[in-house]
């Protein structure tokens, strides 16, 4: 026994010396790298490479396609005609968003990796406070960042998606905006118009429990709710209930708390999910998402809250993921309304939420310039244009918004009738964080617990996370 | 009589959960094998309702899924040689020579290894492999993957070798063969089925290994079928089941011959030398 | 061929257990020499130090002209066969045959030609293919002597070499080995814990006890005149009849009767506690009174073949003594034992050791 | 693994229980440089040269993340936001949070449930079962049943969650085509635990039933046939005879596989630890927390509270194993 405890013993003491070692040399966890906005700036040949999470074969195929086909090439083959020799890689990755930003937020942190990196909108805070990217104007010279005609393109709305403390941190690929859709057979069953639009909430609410009494075996309204959904259950769930109440997530330094707004939209959780009204099952699935919109294009779905990529992507008829091939005649969609008229954020009668991704600069690129100069050519029109050959999307360019989306109605909408109405996330490291427990509370409520209760224990779970009662707004 | 009775009643009881317990076993397998070849996958198992090769064409159309399983075998053959060599001699050396606190060390390592995982170290590897410049490289995803094997291999293994009788090498030692000549010419194929075994085990963890494979390396073109699976089934929308199915099988595929070729080769049910 | 030299041999393991207790023995050019002892007295210890396999903590072991203490097992020259065999599970069995002379370079048909030489000389031509596993354990054991064979040591050591076998077979196994050593004249030294194989196969045995040898000599020395109570006790198939007695006046007062001068010879110093040790097998019994004899009832009867052993009990004292199968006495009956003239050794209770 | 020679995992839990070690003590000098110093004349030397290469991979590739790991388990560390650039120590902040939320004590209680039910009695009953009711089966009807065995546990994770999530699907997943009823019970929504522990039943009974197998052909067939001839039933028998005879291989069997199960990420495929948490054992929990949350100092701590408690199973274990039934 006692040479046994002495054995212990001297194991104890070789791992404390090891713990030793690594405390020291983890004391450079947090690392910064100073930027030379000039470094290598007249370089006659040059390598540079683009990280995102798309990849040929599989996730986002077409964006990874189109920067291996269109951008890459066309930008080596300007740079010749400059004299200089560009040698470009795509670095594409198929993961779940979760893995692909633990995997760049290391690549940043070492100051290594691609020297452009896709970077959803709301990373750039919790980016930008990690001091893992940097403004533009820090990495080129302000003239330099300053001076690109593309910016005059991006409506400022966007271009703050990628921003963070008034500053630019990349360029934004685009944008979107949140509707209704619903299924007109559906709803022409249950006696509703094919021309639907809901002035409230309340609206929407008489629609459903008429569909429900009206189409049996049909889940009338499918509100995104839960965790499983991620950021989906706040983008297309709870945050347009919350603009649609009056008040949006953070505003004047203060995060919502338990209010009444946070209250009102978890209580049209409460009310779909006791009354019938949403399946509250397919909400926890892992999958759930993706099999409400299988349900929806299978017509087991009247409503659903989604963004514009739902229909340019999901049921587009011939290449959707979850194909409909009489989109444009079943499928109608509708503006989301307030609580009643009036309401909704900045007095709106009607509100939407929008998001999106972009990219930005990696601060240890040994080209900074050059990198510029690639992200303003993947920005540019022609660029632009070519990302959206055969499926058109919300861009973050108007030059190229009023050209490719003229023929398409429902883009044509989101462009004109929602975005004016929209409104963007707060772009602060914690938001993902409110975010999640904002998911919780959704879940909560869909799986049985009082709005009341749901929304009181969100607020003990955002204190801490957001610095304190003084930053959250409640009552 | 009565025991006649009850022990015939144990039997057909025995024989039927057997049977109950065979089907349940075969039932999510049987999937992985019809499907890929049905021209409507679908999730319920059923045998293809028209069979087809197409759902493997659609596999050839992806540019990184033959090359990930040929990064698979790399990285499987790799850390196994590796692994093998680090762990056969380390457990000899554990086995026939009595070094301080070897239990303890060997038990403390083996819960090491089993409790940190690469979710939760990823930030320390990912750092200490950039500091050894091989990220993006095979080598560092092997090393940190042995790093990892070891504790249980060199556990497992030298359990093995502590049954071989020490006698083999004292009678080759009495002869004049040098360690090295003894390790070669008796403990390495005394020991060959363990090394089999432990060889086989190693490659089975390297090729359903996600995330160090994912974190350490950059370039698609050298990621592994672990990764490209994840891809698959990460994709948005509803899930490709052609695709899945088809892919599963050729991913699962390597595995399954390596097994049998180790388990036909050195019979795992191997038990030491000759019974004294 | 050489002799074997142990000079004040001692080991110690870890925990201070002397298992080797500065030891000196000579074993002679070409001598079958068989170390006896029971489990634990150090015996395979002694042989594991003389091929190497174990480092004595102090002394000397000499072979020939050598002094082989600080040399590796190989260098020594010896071939060991141990009580498992130790055969190479994955090689044939020419390949183990042929292993020795592969560690010593020799090239591949000069080794199996040899090891088939050898194979052949010891009934294991038709086998050479085999692998030990499909090898009876006859087999198994003449396949570790051709090893030791094939490598023309000048000392052979085996450790337990017919252990393993079944009796019959070891009888066999037994004249088979006697004369090998006969045949090849290298010096053998062989552990046992059997005393018969000991009598049987070996010129000289070393008794040992404790990591000390009680005994050095012939098989009949060490049977005949156990050198002490120790020897007397493990020696024979039968148990040596042990008895307490005092010496008094010319005899040694025993079992209730006196043995008289006339059939001992007498003891040194009169009043002396001493054992009184004789065998079975000189002790002659007699139904009907003999003159100066212990007297006692028969108390069980074992049939050993030819001849049963008869335990008699003379005043507490159990004694037995051998009789032809034939001349058996009813159980319970009053007989009669007179030792064989000059068949008693008298030994000293105080240290065990003989007197005579 | 090991399903070579499984009986070689005795002696091990053997060594340690009893404090032996497996090399007798009579093969070792007392510190002095011989000829012989071991069996293979390897020497302390040569035997750490051999262990180091070893040593070293794990050294820097396991002990030393895993140190680190424990070190950042102190401080604020996250993958992002203020506290990646500059993380601040702590102290036992980390650890204070954990033993006060009840999310970790659920997870803890969950991954508890998860292994004694899917390991320490789903495998280990199962792997009993099989290993026992195959002995007198056909050499044909024997290889097939261990084929299927072994095959649910060599496949890839990723393969084996997808194969569940199809048998399990609440629209066309085999079980409800079965039990005829589409769409029927999203089972891994209503029961994940379930769900999880019979899938892991399923995973990783074949290293159970190898080891018993190994384990039950080293049972002395005299001592069966004296139970026979004294006319005890099949339960009295496997009470009897065979338990005791199996007791340290179980034993054995039922450490390693908990410490399996218990830091398993494979139920995280199938369920991703939902719903709403109702799943999420501690390697989920792990992965939620690190890389969903980015919380890696919170992730740190939560790995050695992880670590503790396995060592308190396997102390727990090896102490049951020191204890001689009477």
């Amino acid at each position: 026994m006692q040479q046994r405890i002495e054995r212990y013993g001297r194991a104890a003491a070789t791992i404390a010396v090891l713990v030793t070692v690594a405390a020291t040399t983890a004391g450079c966890l947090g690392k910064k790298t100073s930027s030379d906005t000039t470094k290598n700036a007249d370089a006659k040949e040059f390598t540079l490479s683009i990280g995102v999470n798309s990849i040929a074969g599989g996730k986002n195929a077409s964006q990874a396609e189109w920067l291996s086909n269109w951008v890459i090439p066309k930008f080596v083959e300007a740079q010749k005609a400059k004299g200089r020799t560009a040698h470009v890689t795509l670095q594409p990755s198929g993961a779940s968003d979760e893995d692909y930003k633990s995997k760049i937020a290391l690549d940043l942190k070492t100051g290594s990796g691609a020297d452009i990196y896709a970077l959803d909108g709301i990373w750039v805070g919790e980016f930008a406070d990690a001091g893992y990217i940097k403004p533009i104007e820090d990495l080129v010279g302000k003239d330099k960042a300053d001076d690109w005609e593309g910016w005059a393109q991006i409506p400022p709305a966007v271009q703050t998606n990628m921003a963070y403390n008034g500053k630019r941190y990349g360029v934004p690929l685009g944008t979107d905006g949140r509707v209704i859709y619903f299924n007109r057979k559906l709803f022409a069953q249950a006696g509703l118009p094919a021309d639907w639009q809901p002035r409230s909430w309340s609206d929407v609410l008489s629609a459903a429990y008429r569909i429900k009494a009206g189409v049996p075996g049909v889940i009338p309204m499918q509100l995104n709710a839960g965790t499983a959904m991620g950021e989906a259950t706040t983008m297309q769930g709870i945050l347009p209930l919350l603009v649609g109440a009056g008040h949006q997530i953070w505003a004047d330094g203060k995060w919502q708390g338990n209010t009444q707004a946070l209250r009102d939209a978890l209580g049209m959780y409460q009310e779909i999910y006791r009354n019938g009204l949403g399946d509250p099952v397919i909400q926890q699935d892992a999958k759930g998402r993706d099999k409400s919109f299988q349900a929806f294009a299978e017509g087991r779905i009247a409503m659903l809250l989604e963004g514009d990529y739902f229909w340019r992507a999901v049921i587009e008829p011939t290449k959707g993921i979850a194909k409909m091939p009489d989109r444009d005649q079943t499928v109608g969609y509708a503006l989301i309304p307030a609580k009643t008229p009036g309401a909704g954020i900045r007095g709106q009668d009607f509100v939407s939420m929008s998001g999106g991704s972009g990219h930005v600069l990696n601060p240890a690129s040994k080209y900074p310039q050059q990198a510029w100069e690639l992200l303003q050519f993947l920005n540019s029109k022609d660029a632009t244009i070519a990302s959206v050959a055969g499926s058109p999307r919300l861009t973050q360019r108007q030059d190229v918004n009023d050209e490719v989306l003229k023929n398409n109605p429902m883009l044509l909408f989101v462009s004109q009738k929602v975005l004016p109405l929209t409104a963007y996330r707060p772009g602060f490291a914690v938001y993902p964080r409110v975010s999640q427990a904002l998911q919780q509370a959704t879940l909560d409520v869909a799986t049985g617990t009082p709005a009341v209760d749901a929304a009181a224990t969100y607020q003990r779970t955002v204190e801490p996370i957001v610095g304190g009662v003084g930053k959250v707004a409640s009552g | 009589m009565r025991s006649t009775a009850r022990a015939v009643a144990l039997r057909v009881l025995a024989y039927v959960g057997l049977g109950v317990g065979t089907a349940l076993f075969a039932l999510p397998l049987l999937w992985l094998l019809s499907t890929p070849f049905d021209a409507a996958p679908r999730y319920a198992v059923r045998p293809p309702s028209e069979f087809t090769l197409g759902n493997f064409g659609e596999i050839g159309r992806n540019p990184y899924a033959v090359s990930s399983l040929v990064n698979s075998v790399v990285l499987a053959l790799g850390t196994m040689v590796v692994v093998v060599v680090a762990a056969a001699l380390a457990a000899y050396a554990l086995s026939r020579v009595r070094l301080p606190g070897r239990d303890a060390l060997l038990y403390a390592l083996l819960l090491l290894s089993s409790v940190i995982t690469g979710t939760a170290a990823m930030v320390p590897i990912f750092l200490l492999i950039f500091q050894l410049n091989l990220i993006d490289t095979r080598a560092g995803v092997i090393l940190v993957l042995s790093g990892g094997l070891l504790p249980a291999a060199i556990f497992l293994l030298k359990d093995f070798i502590d049954t071989i009788p020490r006698s083999y090498e004292e009678s080759a030692r009495v002869f004049g063969a040098s360690p090295l000549q003894i390790l070669r010419h008796i403990v390495a194929p005394v020991a060959r089925p363990g090394l089999a075994t432990i060889a086989v085990w190693t490659m089975v963890q390297v090729w359903g290994s996600f995330l160090t494979p994912f974190i350490l390396l950059r370039d698609p073109t050298k990621q592994p079928a672990a990764v490209v699976v994840r891809t698959l089934y990460t994709e948005g929308g509803s899930p490709n089941l052609a695709l899945i199915s088809s892919f599963s099988l050729l991913y699962s595929v390597p595995v399954v011959l390596m097994y049998l070729f180790a388990w036909g080769r050195y019979g795992f049910r191997f038990h030491g030398g000759i019974k004294s | 061929m050489a002799d074997v030299e142990l000079r004040a041999l001692t080991k110690e393991f870890p925990g201070g257990v002397r298992a080797l207790d500065t030891l000196d023995l000579t074993v002679a050019d070409g001598e079958f020499f068989a170390l006896l002892g029971p489990s634990g007295c150090g015996k395979t210890t002694l042989l594991r130090t003389i091929a190497g396999l174990e480092a004595p903590t102090s002394g000397q072991v000499r072979i020939g002209d050598r002094d082989v203490t600080g040399l590796v097992p190989g260098a020594r020259d010896v071939a060991m066969v141990f009580q498992d065999y130790a055969l190479f599970p994955h090689m044939t069995v020419l390949d183990n045959i042929a292993y020795p002379l592969k560690i010593k370079r020799q090239s591949r048909p000069e080794r199996s030609g040899r090891a088939r030489g050898v194979g052949a000389n010891l009934g294991l031509a038709a086998l050479m293919d085999r692998r030990p596993a499909a090898l009876s354990g006859g087999q198994q054991q003449r396949v570790a002597l051709a090893r030791a064979v094939a490598c023309h040591p000048s000392v052979f050591l085996f450790d337990e070499p017919l252990s393993n076998l079944d009796a019959r077979l070891r009888l066999e196994a037994r004249t088979f080995l006697k004369r090998l050593q006969r045949e090849l004249a290298v010096t053998t030294i062989f552990v046992t814990h059997d005393q018969a194989e000991a009598l049987a196969l070996a010129d000289r045995i070393a008794v040992m006890e404790a990591g000390r040898i009680r005994q050095v000599g012939t098989p009949r020395e060490v049977f005949g005149r156990p050198a002490n109570t120790f020897v007397a006790n493990f020696i024979g198939s039968t148990p040596m009849n042990l008895l307490p007695g005092v010496v008094s006046g010319g005899g040694v007062a025993v079992a209730g009767g006196t043995l008289t001068p006339s059939t001992i010879t007498p003891p040194t110093a009169p009043g002396e506690r001493v054992i009184v040790g004789v065998r079975p097998e000189y002790v002659s019994l007699s139904t009907t009174p003999v003159d100066g004899a212990l007297t006692g009832e028969v108390s069980i009867i074992e049939h050993l073949g030819a001849v049963s052993l008869v335990t008699v009990e003379a005043d507490g004292a159990l004694i037995g003594a051998t009789v032809p199968e034939d001349r058996e006495p009813v159980p319970g009956s009053r007989v009669w034992l007179s030792p064989a003239p000059g068949r008693v050794l008298i030994y000293r209770e105080s240290d065990g050791e003989l007197v005579t | 693994m090991g399903w070579a020679r499984l009986p070689a995992a005795e002696p091990a839990l053997d060594a340690v229980a009893t404090g032996a070690t497996a090399a007798p003590a009579a093969t070792m000098p007392a510190g002095r440089a011989g000829p012989a110093t071991d069996v293979v004349g390897l020497g302390r030397w040569r035997a750490l040269g051999f262990v180091t290469p070893g040593l070293v991979l794990i050294g820097v590739f396991l002990v030393f993340p895993a140190l680190w790991t424990l070190y950042i388990g102190v401080t604020d560390y996250r993958l992002t936001g203020t506290a990646a650039r500059a993380p601040q120590i702590v102290g036992l902040e980390n650890y204070r949070r954990a033993l006060t939320d009840p999310t970790f004590y659920r997870s803890m209680w969950l991954t508890l449930v998860f292994v004694l039910g899917s390991a320490v009695l789903g495998q280990n009953l199962l792997g009993f079962f099989f290993a026992y009711a195959l002995r007198p089966a056909r050499p044909a009807v024997r290889r097939l049943v261990e084929a299927l065995v072994l095959l649910a546990w060599i496949l890839p994770s990723s393969v084996v969650a997808f194969l569940w999530i199809a048998m399990l699907d609440r629209d066309g997943g085999t079980v409800n085509v079965l039990l005829g009823q589409v769409p029927g019970v999203a089972w891994l929504i209503e029961y994940p635990m379930v769900a999880i522990v019979v899938f892991n039943i399923w995973r990783g009974t074949a290293f159970s039933m190898m080891l018993y197998s190994a384990a039950l052909s080293g049972v002395p067939p005299s001592q069966l046939e004296t139970a026979r001839l004294a006319g005890a039933s099949t339960g009295q028998t496997l009470r009897d005879v065979i338990l005791p005879n199996i007791r340290r291989y179980a034993l054995t069997n039922t450490l390693l596989i908990t410490l399996w199960t218990f830091n398993d990420f494979t139920p995280f495929l199938l369920t991703a630890g939902g719903p709403n948490h109702r799943s999420e054992v501690v390697a989920a929990y792990i992965y939620n927390t690190a890389i969903v949350g980015g919380e890696m100092g919170y992730s740190g701590a939560i790995s050695l509270l992880v670590l503790l408690v396995n060592l308190l199973l396997a102390l727990v274990y090896l102490r049951v194993a020191r204890v001689r039934p009477a």
